[in-house]
Formats: C-alpha cells, sequence, structure tokens
C-alpha cells in the first residue's frame, strides 16, 4: 500500500473527533434543524471510514472493534422494534408516541421522535462501518 | 379496537432480530425455536380475526394513531386475510423443510423471518410507498438468501436478478410520484377515490402509471418477457429458498397487482378492456414456461420454468376480472403456491440424496425412494389439473371463466397450455419410473435427508389431496376475497 | 416543462437506465442503478416544490413552506439505494473472486462453458 | 445494433413519459401536508416537519427502511464470508 501524505494523515486525526461530534449534533438535533438521525448516523460512520482509508482498517478496529459496532447495530434495531410494542402495551398503537413531549424548541423534546433519531443515527453510523470493514478486509487479505 | 394487523407483522419482525441475537445466548437451536413459535404466534393472531373478516368486515388500523390519510393505515379484509393465511401457512412448511438435517445459519432464518414479515407487511399494507418499502425488504431478503450456499452460479443469478428489479422499480417509484403529483396523498383509498376524475382530464398520466406499474409487479410475478431470472434463481438457490421464490415471492406480484389494479384501475382502466393486455401476456407466459420446461434437461430448472406457465394461467384468470375468472385466479394461486413448493421440495430431497441435478441421471430412482417419487407423482398430477388433485378445481374454474366469455382462441391456448404441462411431467414420471436400473454416481457420499424435509414434503401433498377432494373449504375462504375485489 | 428539477430527474433515469442496459463492467452498471435511484430522488423532491419556499422547519414564525412529505419519504429511498450499492458491490467482489472478471460477456461465456 | 437498441429503447421511453406528464412545477397539490405543516409541531413536538413525518406520522415506513439496512448487513456479512469462518455464526 502506498504512504499516504503527512498533511492529509494529520488532518484527519484532527479532524476525527470533530467529525464525531458534528455526527452526534446533526443526531441529538434532528428536530429542531436541518439533518437528523439518518444524516448524522452517516457522518459518524464515514468520520470512522476516513480513519479506516487512512490509517488502515487493522489500526482502526483496534479502536472500534467490529464486535462492538455490530452489537450497537443489532441492538439499535431491536430497540426500534420494542419502542413499536411499547407504545401498544401503554393503551396506543404500533409505534405511537408514549413519551411526554416537553418543551417545544428544547433539546430534549418531541417525545419519541428524538430518541428514534439516537436509534437509527447510531445504526447507521455503526452499520455502515462494519460493511466498509467487511468490504475492505475481503478485498486485501489475498 | 384490536391489535391483530400490526402483531401479524411485527412479531416475524420481532422475531428475526431475535434470531440474530440468539448468538449471544449460545443457545441450541434457539433461532429454530423462535422462527417457529414466531410464526405460529402470528398465525394465532391472523386467526384471532377470521370471524370478523370472513363477515365481510374490515379492521383497520392506524399506525401510531394518525388517523388515516396521514400517517400509514393498515387494512385486513378478505383478500389480505386470504393471501395472509396462505403466507403463514407455506412458510411455516418451510420452516419445517429448513429444520431438516443440513444446519442452516441463523442469518438464514433471520432473513428467512424477515421475508415472510415483508411478505405479510405488503399484503396488510394500505399505503402505497409502504408496500413499496416492504417489497425492497422482501427483495433484499431474497437477493441475500439466494445466494445462501455460496456457490458460485448462485450469485451471479442473484446479481442478475437485483438489477433487473432494481432498475424496474425505479420505475415503480417514478409511478408512486406521480400518483403524488395527482392527488397529493399515498393513501390508497385516497387515490382510488380521485383517480377516476384525473382519468377524465389526464389519461395518458393514468396509462402511463398503469403501465409502469404492470411492469414492475410483472417482473416480480415473472410474466413472460420479464421472467429471464426466474430459472437461474430458482435452480440454484437452496431447496427451501427455492420453495419460498416459487411458491410466495411470485405470488406477491399477483397480491399486488389484484389490489392496486382493482383498486385504482378498477371502474377505468379494467372496464374498458385494459385486462385484455394481461389476458395476452398470461397466455404467452403460459405457452413459453409449459415449452420451455418441455426441453429442460435440469429437474430444477423444468420446475422454475413450469412456475413460469402457471403464473400466465393465473394472468389469464386475473385479466379476465369477472367473478369466476377471479376466483380460479385465487384458488390457483393457492394451489400453485403449495404444489410448487412441494414440488421443490421433492427435487431436493432428490438432488441431495443421489447428487443428480439432471433428469436423465435419474431414471428408475421409484426403487431408491418410492415415497417421494409416489408424491412427485401426486404433485405432478395436481400442476396439470387431473381430477382428483385441487389443481383440477382451480383450472375448471378459469376455464368456466373463458366459456363465459365465449372466446375461442383463449380456450385453445389454454388447453394447449395444460396439453404442454403435462407432456412435461409426465416425461419426468416416465424417467422416474424407466425400468433401468438406477446407478449411483461415482464415490459420492448422500447427503442425509432427514424426517423434517419428509415430514414437510408429505404434509404438502395430503394437503393437496384433501384440497382436491374438498375444495368448499378454500372456496369459502376465496369468496370475501373476491368481493373485495369485485364489490 | 421547462428546465426543472422534474425534467432533470427523468433524463437522469434514463441515463441511468441507458447504462445499465448497455456497460458491460458490474461495478460501473451498480454505479448506474445508484444514478437512476438518485435521479428519482431529486424527481420527488422537485415534486414538493412551492414557488419561494422555503425548508419546512418552523425556526422564526410562519413562512412559505415546500411540501415536506415528499423529502421524508425520500430519506427512506435514499437509504435504500444507498444499502442496495453495498449488497450490489458486495455481490460483485464475489463475483470477482469467484470468476476473477468484471465483464458481463467474460461471464456469460464462462457460465455456458 | 447492441449500442442503437438501448438508445432506440430510451428514447421511445422518454418520448412517453415527457409526453404523459403534466406537472406544473413549483404548484404541488398541497393536499395530506397542508395538515402536516398546520398540525405537525402541535402533535409531535418536533419543530423539523420532515423529521417529525419521518419519525413520527410515518415511522412504520422507518421502520421497514431500517429493516432492509439491517438485512443487507446481514447480507454483506454472508457473502464477504471467508471459508475459514464458521458456517453457524
Amino acid at each position: 500500500m502506498r504512504r499516504i501524505s503527512n498533511v492529509v494523515r494529520i488532518f484527519t486525526r484532527k479532524l476525527f473527533p470533530f467529525m464525531l461530534l458534528y455526527g452526534c449534533y446533526l443526531i441529538s438535533h434532528g428536530h429542531l434543524s436541518p439533518g437528523g438521525g439518518f444524516q448524522g448516523g452517516v457522518i459518524f460512520g464515514s468520520a470512522i471510514i476516513l480513519l479506516g482509508l487512512v490509517e488502515g482498517v487493522k489500526a482502526t478496529e483496534k479502536r472500534f472493534q467490529e464486535m462492538l459496532l455490530s452489537l450497537v447495530k443489532n441492538i439499535g434495531m431491536l430497540v426500534f422494534v420494542l419502542a413499536g410494542f411499547t407504545g401498544m402495551f401503554l393503551g396506543g398503537f404500533f409505534l405511537s408516541d408514549f413519551i411526554p413531549k416537553g418543551e417545544i424548541g428544547t433539546v430534549p423534546s418531541a417525545g419519541l421522535i428524538l430518541y428514534l433519531n439516537l436509534t437509527v443515527g447510531f445504526m447507521v453510523g455503526t452499520g455502515i462501518a462494519v460493511v466498509f470493514y467487511r468490504l475492505v478486509r475481503f478485498g486485501s487479505n489475498d | 379496537m384490536t391489535n391483530a394487523p400490526i402483531l401479524i407483522i411485527a412479531i416475524p419482525l420481532l422475531a428475526a432480530f431475535l434470531t440474530h441475537l440468539t448468538k449471544y445466548a449460545r443457545a441450541r437451536r434457539g433461532a429454530e425455536l423462535v422462527a417457529f413459535s414466531a410464526l405460529l404466534a402470528s398465525a394465532y393472531f391472523l386467526l384471532t380475526t377470521a370471524p370478523v373478516v370472513l363477515s365481510d368486515q374490515v379492521i383497520k388500523y392506524n399506525l401510531g394513531g394518525w388517523s388515516a390519510p396521514f400517517g400509514i393505515s393498515l387494512q385486513l379484509d378478505g383478500l389480505s386475510f386470504f393471501f395472509s393465511a396462505m403466507v403463514l401457512g407455506v412458510g411455516l412448511l418451510i420452516l419445517v423443510y429448513s429444520l431438516g438435517i443440513y444446519l442452516y445459519a441463523r442469518r438464514y432464518y433471520s432473513l428467512l423471518l424477515i421475508a415472510i414479515a415483508a411478505i405479510l407487511g405488503i399484503v396488510l399494507t394500505r399505503d402505497i410507498f409502504n408496500m413499496y418499502v416492504f417489497f425492497e425488504m422482501l427483495a433484499v431478503a431474497s437477493y441475500v438468501l439466494i445466494t445462501y450456499k455460496h456457490k458460485p452460479r448462485t450469485i451471479i443469478a442473484s446479481f442478475k436478478y437485483l438489477v433487473m428489479t432494481e432498475a424496474t422499480w425505479v420505475f415503480f417509484l417514478l409511478a408512486i410520484a406521480l400518483l403524488y403529483s395527482l392527488t397529493g396523498s399515498l393513501n390508497m383509498d385516497v387515490i382510488a377515490a380521485q383517480l377516476p376524475q384525473i382519468y377524465q382530464a389526464q389519461p395518458h398520466m393514468v396509462y402511463l402509471i398503469f403501465s409502469i406499474m404492470l411492469i414492475s409487479f410483472g417482473i416480480k410475478c415473472g410474466m413472460f418477457p420479464l421472467h429471464t431470472w426466474i430459472p437461474e434463481a430458482n435452480s440454484q438457490a437452496p431447496t427451501p429458498v427455492s420453495g419460498l421464490l416459487s411458491g410466495l415471492i411470485l405470488k406477491v406480484g399477483l397480491y399486488a397487482m389484484l389490489r392496486v389494479f382493482f383498486l385504482f384501475f378498477g371502474s377505468t382502466l379494467l372496464a374498458q378492456g385494459v385486462g385484455n393486455i394481461i389476458i395476452f401476456i398470461g397466455i404467452i407466459s403460459l405457452i413459453f414456461g409449459a415449452g420451455m420446461a418441455l426441453v429442460q434437461v435440469e429437474l430444477k430448472r423444468l420446475l422454475a420454468y413450469s412456475s413460469i406457465g402457471q403464473i400466465g394461467f393465473i394472468l389469464v384468470g386475473l385479466g379476465l376480472a369477472t367473478q369466476w375468472g377471479l376466483q380460479g385466479a385465487l384458488f390457483h394461486i393457492f394451489n400453485h403456491a403449495m404444489i410448487k413448493t412441494a414440488l421443490f421440495f421433492c427435487a431436493g430431497i432428490i438432488i441431495s440424496q443421489t447428487g443428480f441435478w439432471r433428469l436423465n441421471q435419474m431414471k428408475g430412482i421409484w426403487r431408491q425412494m418410492p415415497g417421494v417419487t409416489f408424491a412427485f407423482c401426486l404433485l405432478s398430477l395436481a400442476v396439470i389439473g387431473i381430477p382428483p388433485s385441487n389443481g383440477f378445481v382451480s383450472k375448471f374454474f378459469i376455464i368456466e371463466a373463458v366459456l363465459l366469455k365465449q372466446n375461442c382462441l383463449i380456450m385453445f391456448c389454454l388447453f394447449l397450455g395444460i396439453l404442454l404441462t403435462a407432456a412435461c411431467y409426465f416425461r419426468v414420471i416416465q424417467t422416474f419410473f424407466s425400468p433401468s436400473e438406477f446407478h449411483h454416481k461415482q464415490d459420492f457420499i448422500p447427503q442425509p435427508v432427514g424426517h423434517f424435509e419428509h415430514l414437510a414434503t408429505y404434509i404438502f401433498t395430503f394437503l393437496c389431496v384433501v384440497i382436491g377432494l374438498f375444495p368448499t373449504v378454500i372456496i369459502n375462504l376465496i369468496q370475501p376475497a373476491v368481493r373485495v375485489l369485485l364489490p | 416543462m421547462g428546465f426543472n428539477g422534474l425534467t432533470v430527474g427523468i433524463i437522469i433515469i434514463l441515463l441511468g437506465l441507458y447504462g445499465v442496459l448497455t456497460r458491460k463492467n458490474t461495478i460501473k452498471m451498480v454505479m448506474c442503478l445508484y444514478i437512476m435511484s438518485s435521479g428519482v430522488v431529486l424527481f420527488f423532491v422537485s415534486l414538493g416544490y412551492v414557488t419561494d419556499g422555503q425548508a419546512a422547519i418552523f425556526e422564526d414564525g410562519s413562512r412559505l413552506m415546500v411540501d415536506p412529505l415528499p423529502q421524508a419519504i425520500m430519506l427512506t429511498t435514499i437509504v435504500i439505494g444507498l444499502v442496495i450499492t453495498s449488497l450490489t458491490l458486495a455481490l460483485a467482489l464475489r463475483i470477482y473472486e469467484e470468476y476473477k472478471t468484471v465483464d458481463v460477456r467474460d461471464l456469460i461465456n464462462k457460465q455456458n462453458d | 445494433m447492441t449500442k442503437v437498441l438501448p438508445i432506440m429503447l430510451l428514447l421511445i421511453l422518454g418520448f412517453f413519459i415527457f409526453s404523459a406528464v403534466n406537472i406544473h412545477y413549483g404548484q404541488p397539490v398541497f393536499d395530506s401536508s397542508k395538515y402536516y405543516i398546520d398540525h405537525g409541531v402541535a402533535d409531535t413536538g418536533a419543530l423539523n416537519i420532515v423529521t417529525s413525518i419521518y419519525l413520527g406520522y410515518r415511522a412504520y415506513d422507518t421502520l421497514g427502511e431500517a429493516t432492509v439496512f439491517f438485512a443487507a448487513a446481514l447480507g454483506v456479512f454472508m457473502l464477504l464470508r471467508r471459508s475459514g469462518e464458521g458456517e453457524r455464526d
């Protein structure tokens, strides 16, 4: 593999935490401003992908283990369905809002939407990263 | 207010994720247990709605509590009840077959449950975009299931299926966009209420939407010019997946045609004879499928081509859009789902025990496997439509409908199709009972086939015979469905 | 119809279809599929455009807003397109591993052998 | 020939679509969307109406989409499994 230039490597290292932060911001403010779970999740995932491209997948996998990412993805999926069932058991319909709406315009508001945003965001982010690991590892090992 | 409609879909969906999580639990055969109990629970909730639905009432369910045109709503009526019952019944037996000797991984059960949940979602939904999402879910699950055994040919088959389907379904999304631009809603009831007036003002747009939908659903159900993915995918997939593809996934395209065409275009296009196009396509599919099945050398490819022919038969009944025609089409959908799945099971058992794929290597196999051969013969008679079988009843209905229409050409083509089917299956039966000695493959270790595989096959065969003797049980189920389509 | 998102969207879909029909490289076919999906997203989002409308977010008072429903359902379509692309790429990788080619004509020849 | 046929198909398809489609750009039919804009904030508590549809009114679609994502991730895992890795993992 060709060496990646120092500029790219150093910038990626400095940029990486901010990208994660920006992803989290988009996820958590999805109900107030442009953005949302999927968009934030994609930025979250592409931060990990960028790190993987620059530092190599093996080094990235030490920090973000595939086991853990895949666990987050599976649990996120389960939480989404269980949220639907909870709404039903609490007397409403499937996926109906069972969390109080709170003060409109602040971050902890909008009831279930915030939590579903978090679920979708982390699921998409981790899912994209795991798929990237698999695709890269499959191509490089032989 | 009953929660049954969503529970029918959501329980298999939840089970799909739980199945995947059993890898953390280290339970032996945990995945199978979860999958089986989920389908049983789903079937139980379907049965609780039977008294209401079969008395021609409709159960509506608003998801999230948002009232109908704004949120997504589900509807359980006669037609969706009939299809859900078929899907759950055949799905359970596919699951029984999968329990056998060959150990399928957890991911297999997860994807199988996702596929079944997606079919149930398509069947119950009342929102056109939601239908698209569930169609994609079903498609993704089936692409992956086809490649399950990692044979190189399955991967190419899956790739071909994927590219064809996705390229077409982009146009389906275009049709949804056009419908949305015309009516400002995605709810099927709202669209259906507004479409007749729009047809008066902008007929071209409605024709465009109809043709796009015909092609999109046609590629799912394998009507003639769009069938090319079926033979390769069906013959190369693992046996239970072949059963799923031929038995259920092809039928979902037919369901969508029945539901969407009769709801949206029932009073406009179908009343003006657009059904003749469907009849024409159906006849071509019938003769092409049956004819191609006649010249196949591999058993599973033969069955796959025969599926195309039978779908053509159903399309003829669907295009007639009369009481008898729809009754026959629905009955034949039900019969074909059972018969073709069981035939694929028989072929799977034969192939895994002998290692032979080609028909001419299976000469005299009845001495080795008398039970499976006998089941195969009974099922073949049912596909052809020989009287004491269920296939006879449904084909009789469709032919009766054509007779009432007094169209000799369609009649002739149908009989030609039946003759070709008969020729093709009698050829198989003749090979099986050929007097020459059956030779085992050199140094081939037969994969053992367990009781579950045989059990699933025999249950299907038994049901085919019983339904052939007492067809009124199923006709009572079909009557409400026909009343939904032709009010 | 003028030169707007609707027209361009349909043209992009047709160009993508042309690519899917004519390209012989499996990876390029995947790209063309994604182009088709992007075209339909553009078409659908343009359907909801209101002249001089703003994004459907209540920040400061009421304004003229575009139709939010196409945007919301196109999010779903974008995710599905992404997912299909990743799956197709995985299939193309497997095909390359098995047959050592990305050319569809070679694949057909090797299948017939 | 292999180049001409797709172009012909494309032109015919384009002709049919462009001659049939008759939509006024910038003036959508505001049928159910009017309700979303008028009541969205009060119903769901989210200022972003797109999010309130995506995860509120049409959350069931999002559930389906998440399932598609899950299924495709499973599919990528299954397809790109090394032969050394166990069959039953």
